[in-house]
């Protein structure tokens, strides 16, 4: 069959889906809503899976034009697909992820009035989401980078009568548009400098360009700016955890699986020209180590079941930067990989949860859940054993991967690195502990409800479990499936740089201390978390309790363990409290800063418009004497 | 200044009307523009218009001179005239503009002027005068200006009827008492 | 050249046609007159004419831009179907005026002498100083006209004064003769030429409302009926667009260094001053206002850039505003006479303010989605028209090198974004009590024709450019 | 400069350099424009801005003179003829104020601002 046509159907079918639900969300009837759009995604991803089979092994890209699309004098720009080694993985992971969801959705959602419109909306979004993956060019993938921007801005603001999902919504747009900002003027530059936005253009010609070239680092710079507002990277994370706001399946979605890692495909897709600048790969570095700890130790202490995991994403998201800063960029994507799995399980999971806790997502309230939700609860357990980093599920292998290069380009990275790895199993598992061991401690009209969730819920998670489990198979250590069909789009960045992709100088023993290393720490979160939660069946303090007296609560009811208290509770606690008021006054305050100059300035700037006809022609003339003095009387 | 007075002995009597002229063309556009009363300044108006036509005589523009009496200051400066006398404005109030604003406004416009002035002064500004052989004396005569608009301005003539089909409509629709409007 | 002489015996016939007693007929008389001034556009497609001893130009480029401007006044004269309800209109009036004043705008865009400019420049300004002033017994649309006519005269004076300077340094009128004059800038010109090109170019700047020459712009179309806001803000702009493209692009491509930087500067004072004023606003007329500010900024970077590509950015660029700002337009009118007779409050500030559009997606989903998708096309989101008039107007500046320019432009297309997007906040997530509008079938499919039309075009922004 | 060599061209021409025109007319506009800018009267403003468009036909006119080409006079008729309908609209507009404010200051027309 023909493989233009095939590309085409891949988000043409979602798009389809998009049209009748979106058109007639009032007419078709609910019981075919789901399906159609479910349908929709599961039929583009066979196409994928049949196109990954047919795909040559060492193939290079294969650009699928479309139609000639627009060209501007010399700048010739056309619709067309490119699918390759990333491309594809990218679209599996979406429409296989994608189709998951959707069926998930049909069991959370069908009780919404505007289940036809959410749908649609689902299916808009992967539209969006595979024309940014499958564009030939950085204007397509801008395309879908704006259009899943504005799904997201939608689904979140979804239930739009609570006024705080509202601002959530506004500020992940804003947060979103600055990155936005630089992805535009990135690929402004790219034309300015290489006269044309094709993938394949673009790297060929950068590959012949002195490594640190200049533009190239602004290019890359500017590139990351958007990267770091759609991959909530600090400082334009904070939106991320509010836009929790949303349904827990978009959550699931868009804020763990696909969207967010949309700024890890640009960055992979742009790997020639991140190598071509080191420096920019300094400062992914940075900001990734940065917000991965940050995301991490703000983690530990919420109380919100998504909002935890959301955090977690923010974290995860770092660590992936963090990979592609030491030019591990299969690593990076490796981790995109497994993190799709167990995050996406985990998030719903946790909807799950949530479903039958009749929509309570405090964890203070849970408790207990193992027994009522037993399937929810296996299938948790793996994507929390498999986040932190645990042996032998998938998230180990990926994560460990992302730690064996980094330690390679930088020991103290590798160190920070390890830590932020203890944190997320700490955060984890005490979630894990609080919501399904020990007492249920909501009311008795919740207990009275709880319920496992129907098999449309259940049956993504389990199939997310299993891939969570033994997703790490794709790329064992020591060179697997993963790194070798990835090969070929690294091409460019071989002949660049060779040195950065020499074989792994470390030695095989050194590699297996330091996997040793990160799962023995992130053992001891585990046993941490444990003897906190389980053993001493510690509860966070309600929110009314006095912060600055925690012990108190603990205090009164068990043995006194000052020590522990102090030495652990304490700094982790004031530490998680300063970074996230860090996060949500600091960075919050600066954007709003912003927002509130331009007001500001607007203020002032209409006052100008002073409605007398005698200052407009004051202020036309005086312009007009300006130009003057500056044209004829003034040399500079 | 010794420069100046050498031009000025070198000037015929052409040349003193010229000079005249202008003065009084600039005295009287001040007027327009200083007069308390609406009248004097109408009045002012229409003198500058016929100092204007004098200059355009000096300048072998006889036909623009008569059409610019004619049109200027008989029909336009006539509807001026009609429209503050029905309006009754001859009282000299509403005139409240701080003298602040004023000031800055003939600073600006004084600046303008000045920088004007100075440029056209300049050398590099200087036009190439007209060789005196290939002048043509009749320009500004009735039958070139004829042959010249109804030949190659043929088209923006006619349209300029589609202006005055506007002016028409638009003054008319404006201008018309409403049931209930006061007279004026 | 067809369509000038169809139009001036249209409006003719027009003004007969006011006699009858029914004024039913005027509407669709007037559009079908437009549809035979469109189809008669065309006749001359693929050659290129010299009318009248080279005062008039046709080839493609006037041609489309003719093509727009009737384009934008048919969709406008189509909304202006509530002249039928109200004692003190005079439609025969309105709708001649409209098509004289677009013989002015044709003129314009294919002028090929400074006098045809002047002229078509004077006959679209006063026929919009009648507009504007076309509600007698309201006040602000009084002072509005008195404010449009009287800096509009003042303007009109600057352009004399540059083009009898021009006429005087280089002794033409044409373009052609001015440009073989100004092709001499490497032997000096007298600065008399460069002195009579700033004061022309200010005039024209006026008429498009670029800053600090966009002072009017705000309290006119504030003022002025919303109907003829909406022609005012799309036809106008065209075609002074297309007059000072065609200025630039004849004549002064020689002396570019001398005024290119004028005219970048002024299109970063006018991005600035548009977009950072209209975040203040509450009316949403007001904030049009302002929009059309920030929209010929973004026009100049084309200008300001003038590079080969500056033509079909800038034809690209005023359809889809020009298409936007009408259905935007449109859709305000219908809430404020709506919300007027719900109210009964004679305050016309109240309706048209945003609150006004409170919850309008839920009632009126058809209104809701032609608002939603024309303020998507003016805030540039892809996928619609907007931004790749956005893309092409960037890009032209990226080709002249004018980085600083892109950034301030960019910068303020995303301060741009904030307004838009309060009106689909307010449309689709606050809660307004209304009933439906009823919208009569001519407004739907203009509206629908809109969003076609602008989706249209951001999914596929070829299909323009095979025109030409 | 011999005056009397070529008698058909006029005296003002051989005798008055045509930057004393162009100065002449620059102070008639910009009296225009002072005066746009002080005055408050309506009508007033209105025949300031008449008086620039006489600027600009004087330089037109000595412009054409000057260089013996008939296309500035023929421009000026354009002018005036623009004028002419400007001012029947513009005279229009004031009437029309005046019946609804009984004023024609335009400092009083401030309600359309911000």
């Amino acid at each position: 069959m023909q493989i233009g046509l095939l590309c085409a159907l891949i988000p043409l079918l979602p798009l389809l889906g998009f049209v009748i639900n979106g058109v007639g969300f009032r007419r078709v009837p609910t019981g075919l809503v789901g399906g159609i759009a479910t349908l929709a995604v599961l039929a583009s991803f066979l196409i994928v899976v049949s196109l990954f089979m047919s795909f040559p092994a060492e193939g290079g890209p294969q650009i699928v034009p479309l139609f000639d699309w627009i060209s501007v004098g010399d700048l010739h720009i056309p619709f067309s697909f490119q699918i390759d080694q990333l491309s594809l993985l990218m679209l599996l992971v979406v429409t296989g992820v994608g189709t998951l969801i959707h069926l998930y959705s049909i069991g959370y959602m069908h009780h919404d009035e505007g289940f036809g419109k959410f749908m649609a909306f689902l299916n808009l979004f992967i539209f969006f989401m595979l024309l940014l993956v499958m564009g030939a060019n950085y204007v397509i993938m801008f395309i879908g980078w704006e259009g899943v921007g504005l799904c997201s801005y939608l689904l979140i603001g979804f239930w739009n009568k609570n006024v705080s999902y509202n601002n959530a919504a506004r500020k992940a747009f804003v947060m979103n548009r600055i990155g936005d900002l630089g992805f535009l003027l990135g690929i402004f530059t790219i034309i300015n400098t290489f006269g044309t936005v094709e993938y394949v253009d673009v790297f060929k010609q950068a590959t012949s360009l002195p490594m640190g070239d200049t533009t190239v680092l602004v290019i890359a710079l500017l590139l990351f700016v958007g990267a770091m507002g759609k991959s909530a990277q600090v400082p334009l994370y904070t939106w991320l955890p509010d836009a929790m706001a949303g349904p827990t399946p978009v959550s699931a979605l868009i804020h763990a699986a696909t969207m967010v890692t949309a700024g890890i495909y640009m960055v992979v897709r742009s790997n020639v020209l991140y190598t071509l600048a080191p420096q920019a790969l300094e400062v992914v570095g940075i900001i990734a180590i940065i917000t991965a700890l940050l995301a991490a130790s703000i983690g530990l202490l919420q109380n919100d079941i998504k909002k935890v995991l959301a955090y977690s994403t923010v974290s995860q998201l770092g660590y992936m930067f963090l990979g592609l800063s030491a030019t591990a960029y299969t690593a990076g994507m490796f981790h995109v990989i497994t993190h799709a799995f167990f995050k996406a399980l985990l998030f719903l999971g946790a909807g799950s949860v949530i479903h039958a806790m009749s929509n309570e997502q405090d964890i203070r309230k849970m408790g207990g859940l193992r027994k009522a939700l037993p399937v929810t609860f296996i299938t948790f357990a793996i994507g929390t054993w498999a986040i932190s980093g645990l042996p032998p599920f998938a998230g180990f292998f990926s994560k460990d991967e992302i730690l064996a290069h980094v330690f390679e380009h930088s020991k103290v990275l590798w160190a920070l690195g390890v830590l932020g790895s203890g944190l997320t199993s700490f955060y984890m598992f005490r979630l894990l502990f609080l919501t399904f061991f020990g007492e249920f401690r909501g009311t008795a009209e919740q207990k009275h409800h709880l319920h496992e969730s129907p098999a449309t819920m259940t049956i993504p998670l389990i199939i997310l479990a299993i891939l969570s489990a033994v997703g790490g198979a794709l790329n064992l250590p020591g060179g697997g499936w993963l790194s070798h069909f990835l090969e070929p789009i690294f091409e460019g960045s071989r002949q660049v740089n060779p040195e950065a992709f020499a074989e792994s100088t470390i030695e095989h023993s050194t590699e297996y201390v330091l996997m040793a290393v990160s799962a023995g720490v992130a053992l001891l979160a585990l046993i941490a978390a444990y003897v906190m939660y389980i053993s001493r069946k510690a509860v966070p303090a309600s929110d009314e309790a006095d912060r600055s007296m925690p012990e108190q609560v603990i205090y009164n009811k068990y043995y006194v363990d000052e020590l522990y208290e102090a030495a652990i509770v304490r700094p982790i606690r004031s530490m998680g409290d300063t970074f996230y008021s860090f996060g949500e006054f600091a960075v919050d305050g600066l954007v709003n800063g912003v927002a509130w100059l331009v007001k500001q300035s607007s203020a002032q700037l209409r006052r100008l418009q002073s409605g007398s006809i005698g200052f407009y022609v004051f202020a036309m003339v005086l312009s007009i004497v300006l130009i003057f003095a500056l044209r004829f009387f003034i040399r500079f | 200044m010794t420069e100046f007075l050498a031009f000025f002995k070198t000037l015929t009597p052409t040349g003193y009307l010229f000079l005249l002229l202008t003065a009084l063309t600039v005295i009287s556009a001040m007027g327009v523009v200083t007069a308390r009363n609406p009248i004097y300044s109408v009045l002012a108006l229409i003198a500058t218009f016929f100092c204007l036509s004098g200059h355009y005589i000096l300048l072998n523009a006889q036909f623009l001179a008569a059409v610019n009496i004619i049109v200027y200051a008989g029909a336009i400066m006539v509807l001026f005239l009609f429209t503050i006398m029905f309006l009754n404005l001859r009282r000299e109030d509403e005139e409240a503009k701080t003298n602040l604003t004023k000031i800055a406004s003939v600073i600006v416009g004084g600046t303008l002027m000045v920088m004007l002035i100075m440029i056209f002064r300049a050398k590099s500004s200087q036009l190439p005068v007209g060789s005196t052989v290939g002048f043509e004396p009749n320009t500004g005569m009735v039958e070139n200006l004829g042959h010249l608009l109804y030949g190659s301005y043929i088209l923006p003539f006619e349209l300029a009827s589609v202006l005055f089909l506007i002016a028409m409509v638009g003054a008319v629709m404006l201008g018309k008492r409403e049931a209930g409007d006061r007279h004026f | 050249m067809f369509p000038i002489v169809l139009l001036s015996v249209f409006a003719v016939v027009l003004l007969f046609l006011g006699f009858l007693k029914s004024r039913s007929v005027l509407l669709p008389a007037t559009l079908l007159f437009l549809v035979a001034a469109l189809v008669a556009n065309f006749l001359d497609w693929n050659k290129t004419y010299l009318y009248f001893n080279s005062m008039l130009r046709t080839d493609n480029l006037s041609m489309v831009f003719t093509a727009i401007v009737l384009l934008s006044s048919f969709l406008v004269v189509a909304l202006s179907g509530s002249f039928e309800d109200d004692e003190a209109a005079q439609p025969a009036e309105y709708y001649a005026i409209i098509l004289f004043s677009l013989v002015g705008a044709i003129m314009m865009i294919g002028y090929e002498n400074l006098v045809m400019l002047f002229v078509g420049v004077e006959i679209l300004s006063v026929a919009m100083y009648i507009l504007t002033g076309s509600d007698k017994r309201n006040l602000r649309s009084n002072e509005a006209a008195l404010k449009y006519f009287l800096m509009g005269a003042f303007a009109t004076g600057i352009m004399l004064f540059g083009m009898a300077l021009l006429y005087g340094a280089s002794g033409s009128f044409t373009l052609a003769g001015i440009a073989s004059y100004a092709s001499h800038a490497q032997q000096g010109l007298s600065l008399i030429f460069y002195v009579g090109l700033l004061m022309l170019l200010v005039g024209l700047l006026f008429k498009v409302s670029a800053a600090p020459f966009h002072f009017w712009t705000p309290d006119v179309y504030d003022g002025a009926p919303t109907i003829f806001t909406a022609y005012m803000s799309t036809v106008v702009k065209t075609a002074g667009f297309a007059a000072l493209l065609h200025l630039l692009a004849a004549s002064f491509t020689y002396v570019y260094s001398f005024w290119g930087i004028i005219l970048a500067v002024v299109t970063a004072i006018t991005l600035i001053a548009g977009n950072v004023t209209a975040v203040y606003q509450n009316s949403f007329k007001r904030m049009m206002a302002y929009s059309s500010i920030s929209h010929a900024g973004y026009l100049l970077i084309g200008l300001a850039a003038l590079s080969a590509q500056s033509r079909q950015a800038i034809v690209f660029y005023s359809l889809a505003y020009s298409i936007a700002t009408i259905s935007a337009f449109g859709v305000l009118m219908l809430v404020t006479r709506q919300r007027g007779m719900q109210t009964l409050s004679s305050n016309p500030l109240s309706n048209e303010s945003f609150d006004a559009f409170n919850g309008l997606a839920k009632q009126n989903p058809l209104l809701g989605l032609a608002m939603a998708t024309s303020m998507l096309s003016l805030a540039g989101i892809p996928l619609t028209a907007g931004f790749w008039g956005k893309f092409y107007m960037f890009s032209t500046a990226v080709e002249r090198g004018q980085i600083w320019l892109l950034v301030v432009a960019v910068l303020m297309s995303a301060v741009g974004i904030y307004y838009y997007f309060r009106v689909i906040i307010a449309m689709y997530f606050r809660d307004g009590a209304t009933e439906p509008i009823r919208i009569s079938p001519v407004f739907r499919y203009v509206l629908v024709a809109a969003i076609i039309l602008t989706i249209g075009l951001g999914v596929a922004p070829g299909l323009l450019q095979g025109l030409f | 400069m011999q005056p009397t060599q070529d008698v058909l061209i006029p005296e003002v021409i051989q005798q008055i350099p045509l930057t004393y025109y162009l100065i002449l007319s620059t102070v008639l506009f910009i009296i225009g424009i002072i005066g746009v800018l002080t005055r408050r009267n309506a009508i007033i403003i209105f025949m300031s801005i008449e008086l620039m468009l006489n600027a600009v036909n004087l330089l037109l006119i000595a412009f054409s003179s000057y260089k013996s080409d008939s296309a500035g006079q023929v421009f000026v008729f354009f002018i005036m003829a623009v004028a002419a309908a400007e001012v029947s609209v513009g005279l229009a507009i004031i009437v029309m104020i005046y019946r609804n404010t009984r004023s024609i200051d335009v400092g009083l027309l401030n309600k359309l601002k911000w």
